[in-house]
């Protein structure tokens, strides 16, 4: 299990194929990718993440602790980057490896769920009108309630 | 007790992070204590059910006892992912 | 969208960046790999994939336009490897982008459950004991149901 | 018409393809015609139920017709991902 919290980019691929190399009893691997889109139809000039040192890393292995308690899993990766980042950016990723699909898809898409409203990240879009905190979405919310 | 502050919070009340001298009881006894000092603490807590409160770095909430916290942080929904 | 149906060895990383770099306009991207498991506890030497020329490319290509008809999807991918694989060889990868993780996740899953049973791939498993075709399960027929 | 075969089904009549002269109204027809040819056609042919058919490249089912088919094959339920 490896919990990655940062400033510095991501290489999509390198994580995907050391994640996969180094879980060779699996079957399934899933990857979920979060890419910063520009919401405000082509004026989002940059996106820039705040977390709480500290606790976010805590956040997160305890979310990635409760996934591996809930579902068969051989591995687990979660990455999230915090500060500036630009349209195009990769924001985060979560990797989950298990014997079976069903497993490997559940658990990447509960991590997604509780990153998304229980890690303490808060993202803020600066565009030529100003900047502006992201409100969460009470769906993101609604998510949490199937698992 | 460390208080800190994130996102918009930390923005209205206009820094991350200050020592606070308090024997508050609970995590609403603090709120009430800050809102009474000066209007930007005011306007950060006026919406209670717009914040989120962690104690000690977990998350937790506002009926919450101090008793034994260290660290007392508050901020806005998260938004991560 | 891409469908390839290939003997060679696929590179995830590899793909997973350049289909992540073909899509800027999606927030989500989902990979799903298939890894070969040595289900007969160490003792599988090979994998043999028959299939189907002709029709699998055309039953790959309606099992992704199926999914672009029924999500809101930026990009498919579907890579799906025939001929003899060894035991931690990548067999087969899909990839969605879309503006909202929950499309990306299902889409996904939706190719992955359709791969499975509705696609001319044929697994032999070949070990000490000879080789077996590998049969197909119940519960991945049921899978189809929830579509 | 092309007559494909594969997994076990090619393994137990011994071949991957053949060409078959047929009147065969349906798929059905088509299999009673192979069954009587030979016993390793009877013994690929036995329990329909474990058996899939395309025609032309397409999954159909055993009450199909065959006018106007080229190719028909015959293969085990899939395995693939």
């Amino acid at each position: 299990m490896r919990i990655a919290v940062q400033q510095e980019p991501f290489d999509l691929g390198a994580e995907a194929n050391a994640f996969a190399a180094g879980d060779t009893g699996s079957g399934a691997i899933v990857t979920f990718t979060g890419v910063v889109r520009d919401l405000a139809q082509g004026d989002l000039d940059v996106m820039e993440i705040e977390h709480y040192p500290g606790m976010t890393e805590k956040a997160l292995a305890k979310i990635a602790n409760e996934a591996k308690a809930r579902w068969s899993l051989g591995d687990v990766l979660v990455i999230h980057r915090y500060g500036r980042l630009a349209p195009g950016d990769r924001i985060m990723m979560v990797a989950t490896a298990a014997r079976h699909r069903k497993d490997a898809f559940e658990a990447a898409e509960y991590l997604m769920d509780y990153l998304k409203s229980r890690a303490p990240f808060w993202k803020k879009e600066r565009t030529a009108d100003g900047a502006e905190w992201v409100a969460s979405r009470d769906e993101d919310e609604d998510a949490l309630k199937r698992w | 007790m460390d208080v800190l502050y994130f996102a918009w919070v930390r923005e209205r009340i206009g820094l991350p992070k200050e020592q606070v001298e308090t024997s508050a009881a609970t995590v609403s006894d603090l709120v009430a204590e800050l809102r009474a000092r000066e209007p930007r603490y005011e306007a950060a807590f006026a919406d209670l059910s717009a914040l989120r409160v962690a104690l000690d770095q977990e998350l937790s909430d506002f009926d919450a006892s101090l008793t034994g916290v260290r660290e007392v942080a508050f901020f806005p929904p998260m938004t991560g992912g």
